[in-house]
């Protein structure tokens, strides 16, 4: 008749506790002859070693490939994200890489409604309503 | 993806007697167990101080441990102080094995394993006091089993070293370069691919990711001090999710209330009905609580008189079982007054 | 009700001191009573007790916060996902929340529609993502014309964790 | 109404009014439906369960300064297999305190000054898994330990077998690792880390019979049995 227990795995609550940036790599692609490197060559002469200092968390890998420019980002989880910077600019670059340092590696959602917009894996806080346990007096009668 | 083919005995209905399953891709099987350490043992057995490992490992130096861009993009994600040498983390990565050029984390993991099962258990004893002992064990391994801590370690974004000599070799990698990734002895012949090799019971790759977690925390002890470790367990381990009201099974859960009470000096329970509906329908409801003497101890909803009743005795043990004191403090804190233990019987 | 306050107010107790047996009250179900207590009229400034909320059996809080206007009902390790980029934060960066309405648990809520004074608790949340929507298409076109646009949509989003909700 | 739904219901009752106030305690040989006399079963070796001080003496003469109340004390000696698990028992003060001696342990050895090349600012970490931080783990050096300052003498516990003599057999070195290990849980539980740790460092690492000198025998021993063998 003992009790026995059903074993779980804890789940992480990146945040919660200490924060974890998702994105560990990020890989940068050049090609030194096509034209549609350009911007990344500037990008990498001039403003990479900037970029790389400010995200110590993340490890900036470049690579020379034949082909278009590609920006790639490597997360935690083991997801990839690939954008592709032919023929554009630092600045464009530049942007594309702080999008990828912000994300998670997360599947992009459609949209969320209302009911979404908290997720929580705690129980129900305030319970679940329930007819048999309000005040008889005020209870609806059919 | 190939498939396992399991054929479960004892069933005889031809459409269950094979079940295939499939098994998640793998890259390589396994070493077939962990390797034991060898030591060299002093003379006088108690210095504790003169124990070596047998071998001829070398230590990683700070110097090429900073070469390894890995390393360092670890060591500032995982916010850990300047004081914590790269040395050590290089080494955290290192899982025993035969041939390891450098020494390997499995004194480091020994010693982290020890401390973090120490203040998890803490955490939870005094948390939840009532809990059962096997539901204490079962949490505890839910949040410091090697499952649990070989997760945290690929969420820190550890990364096995997969690439053979040959292919390191042909991108011109440097030497270094390997030291930010978790080394560990898997066999590179792959007879069949999808397959998962797990015998004696060690699953390598699983208690290689475990042990760099342990390692890390043994690390932050030797580096920056006990209070460091037990922040750092606290913001890692514990800070993690674990429902503890859904590890519970029990059998009779009638039979086990009326145990309690009888160990805790309470009248014995009672079961009433307090709200019904629709008996005579398809869909009836019925609310039971369960009482001893005046006093509720829990109660629950079912379809059935009996279902209700032992989802309010199951709602009663929970109860008890998962009650929380207010603010508690943990014996590890210097404020701690020694008020956990009470006058409860089986409890402490 | 104040019976019950007061009897939560016992002193916890010490050394070997025999507990309640049964600590909280078994509650399946909703039986949350709202109670506008102290703080009702500003000129008085009195100072608003909390202490039911806090010495409540039922251990966990919720709050019911504001951001930009926008309401959100939130616990302790919930995650937000606020429908616009938070331009000032980035990821790992801490955020106080100030504009409280409600807080709360299962047997008391405290509720102050202009806003819960800021001393009375400490809301925080870190920004774990900030990131875009999956691009959406829209098709716009007037009645009894050939031609037509297409309206390409990546609305960004920005998540963050509630990391700490307590009373002060 | 269904069978099953009256057989609920007889069960569902407002609780009776009639309170039996006359229990019969049976002495002598077991009668089915007689409650038995718990003076006759409550005894392990001669010593009847309770606080008495002789069921006491010997942990408390071993506590000396670190004193305890003596209903923890008793709960220190019980085993969960006693009486049905129905009085307190060491199950999980034996728990923490085996988490938390371990950890104790592997700290001190740990942080004994090295000569090893390498140590971790300062930790050798490389003592961990040696035989000697294995002995000082198991079970077997425990219970030499307690047996040479008598906390095995009272123990409150149904042996699976009566038979059995040998102590690794019978269960009684598992069973009085707990109580070493719970008597640690408890100081722990009782009076903080710090007062823990000074604790051990006094009652189970000094002196002649002190857990390392058991510890160190124990692995003379083996290393010997082994160069025997090879």
């Amino acid at each position: 008749m003992p009790i026995r227990a059903i074993s779980q795995v804890a789940t992480a609550r990146n945040g919660l506790g200490a924060f974890i940036v998702p994105c560990k790599r990020v890989t940068l692609t050049y090609c030194n002859w096509g034209g549609s490197s350009q911007g990344m060559r500037d990008f990498l002469t001039k403003d990479l070693k900037a970029i790389a200092a400010k995200h110590p968390q993340i490890e900036f890998k470049v690579m020379k490939k034949e082909g278009h420019p590609i920006i790639k980002g490597e997360y935690n989880n083991g997801k990839e994200k690939v954008i592709s910077v032919r023929k554009r600019d630092p600045l464009w670059i530049n942007d594309k890489i702080y999008l990828l340092t912000q994300q998670s590696g997360k599947k992009l959602i459609k949209n969320f409604g209302k009911k979404q917009d908290v997720e929580s894996q705690n129980e129900s806080i305030r319970g679940i309503w329930s007819p048999m346990h309000t005040d008889p007096s005020v209870r609806h009668r059919v | 993806m190939s498939i396992l083919r399991i054929v479960q005995k004892g069933i005889r209905s031809p459409n269950v007697l094979s079940r295939s399953f499939t098994v998640s891709k793998q890259n390589w099987t396994y070493a077939p167990s962990v390797v034991t350490p060898k030591f060299i043992v002093p003379a006088d057995l108690t210095s504790f101080g003169d124990y070596k490992r047998a071998g001829s490992q070398i230590p990683v130096t700070n110097a090429d441990a900073a070469k390894a861009p890995g390393l360092v993009a670890l060591h500032a994600r995982l916010q850990l102080p300047e004081s914590f040498e790269l040395a050590t983390l290089a080494r955290s990565l290192t899982f025993i094995a035969e041939g390891n050029q450098y020494a390997d984390n499995a004194g480091m993991a020994l010693f982290g394993k020890n401390l973090v099962k120490y203040y998890v258990t803490e955490y939870l004893m005094v948390h939840y006091p009532r809990l059962p002992a096997v539901i204490l064990r079962a949490a505890l391994n839910a949040y410091t089993g090697e499952e649990t801590l070989a997760q945290i370690a690929r969420e820190w974004g550890v990364e096995a070293d997969n690439k053979s000599e040959m292919e390191k070799f042909l991108v011109d990698e440097p030497k270094e370069f390997s030291l930010g990734r978790l080394s560990f002895d898997k066999v590179d012949t792959n007879p069949e691919r999808g397959v998962t090799v797990v015998e004696g019971g060690v699953n390598v790759q699983q208690a290689a990711f475990a042990s760099v977690v342990k390692s890390v925390i043994a690390g932050v002890h030797a580096h920056n001090g006990a209070d460091a470790a037990k922040q750092f367990i606290h913001d890692h381990v514990i800070s993690r999710h674990i429902d503890i009201s859904q590890m519970f099974q029990f059998q009779f859960p009638t039979r086990e209330l009326t145990n309690l009470c009888s160990r805790q000096s309470l009248e014995p329970p009672v079961a009433r009905l307090l709200a019904e509906t629709g008996r005579l329908t398809v869909s009836p409801v019925f609310v039971i609580g369960i009482f001893s003497g005046s006093s509720k101890l829990g109660e629950g909803q079912g379809n059935s008189l009996l279902e209700a009743k032992s989802r309010a005795a199951v709602n009663a043990l929970k109860n008890y079982y998962l009650y929380r004191p207010i603010d508690p403090v943990v014996p590890s804190d210097p404020k701690y007054d020694g008020s956990l233990i009470d006058g409860s019987a089986v409890v402490i | 009700m104040m019976q019950r306050f007061a009897s939560l107010r016992a002193p916890v107790s010490k050394l070997l001191t025999p507990r309640p047996a049964f600590a909280s009250i078994p509650r399946l179900f909703s039986t949350s009573t709202i109670s506008q207590q102290a703080a009702a009229e500003p000129e008085a400034k009195t100072v608003t007790d909390l202490t039911p909320l806090k010495l409540s059996p039922s251990a966990s809080l919720y709050a019911t916060i504001k951001v930009h206007g926008r309401q959100f009902l939130v616990t302790e390790g919930d995650i937000i996902n606020l429908p616009y980029n938070v331009k000032e934060a980035d990821i790992g960066d801490k955020l106080h929340l100030n504009d409280v309405v409600t807080i709360g648990n299962r047997d008391f809520t405290y509720h102050q529609s202009e806003g819960i004074s800021q001393d009375l608790y400490k809301i925080s949340c870190t920004v774990i993502e900030k990131t875009k929507k999956q691009l959406s298409k829209r098709i716009i076109k007037q009645k009894r014309t050939r031609e037509y646009r297409r309206a390409f949509n990546k609305s960004p989003y920005t998540v963050v964790r509630v990391n700490e909700l307590k009373l002060n | 109404m269904n069978t099953r739904a009256m057989f609920a219901l007889q069960n569902v009752r407002v609780a009776p009014t009639l309170t039996r106030t006359l229990v019969h305690l049976h002495s002598g040989k077991r009668v089915a439906g007689l409650k038995r006399n718990p003076s006759e079963y409550l005894k392990v070796g001669g010593y009847e369960y309770g606080v008495q001080a002789e069921n006491l003496q010997f942990v408390k003469a071993f506590l000396a300064p670190y004193a305890l109340p003596d209903e923890v004390v008793l709960q220190v000696l019980t085993h969960k297999s006693f009486a049905h698990g129905n009085k307190p028992y060491n199950d999980k003060l034996a728990y923490i305190g085996s988490r938390f001696l371990n950890n104790f342990l592997s700290i001190r050895e740990a942080s004994t000054s090295s000569t090893n090349a390498h140590a971790v600012n300062g930790l050798n970490f490389d003592v961990l898994g040696s035989p000697i931080d294995k002995s000082l783990a198991s079970p077997a050096t425990r219970y030499l330990f307690a047996k040479a300052h008598n906390l095995n003498k009272v123990l409150f516990w149904a042996a699976r077998d009566a038979t059995i003599d040998n102590p690794h057999r019978s269960g009684e070195v598992k069973i009085t690792n707990d109580v070493v290990c719970a008597l640690v849980g408890a100081v722990l539980l009782q009076k903080g880390e710090a007062v823990a740790q000074t604790f051990i460092q006094e009652k189970y690492l000094t002196g002649e019979h002190s857990l390392l000198a058991y510890g160190s025998k124990c692995v003379a021993a083996l290393l010997k049995h082994q160069e025997l063998q090879s």
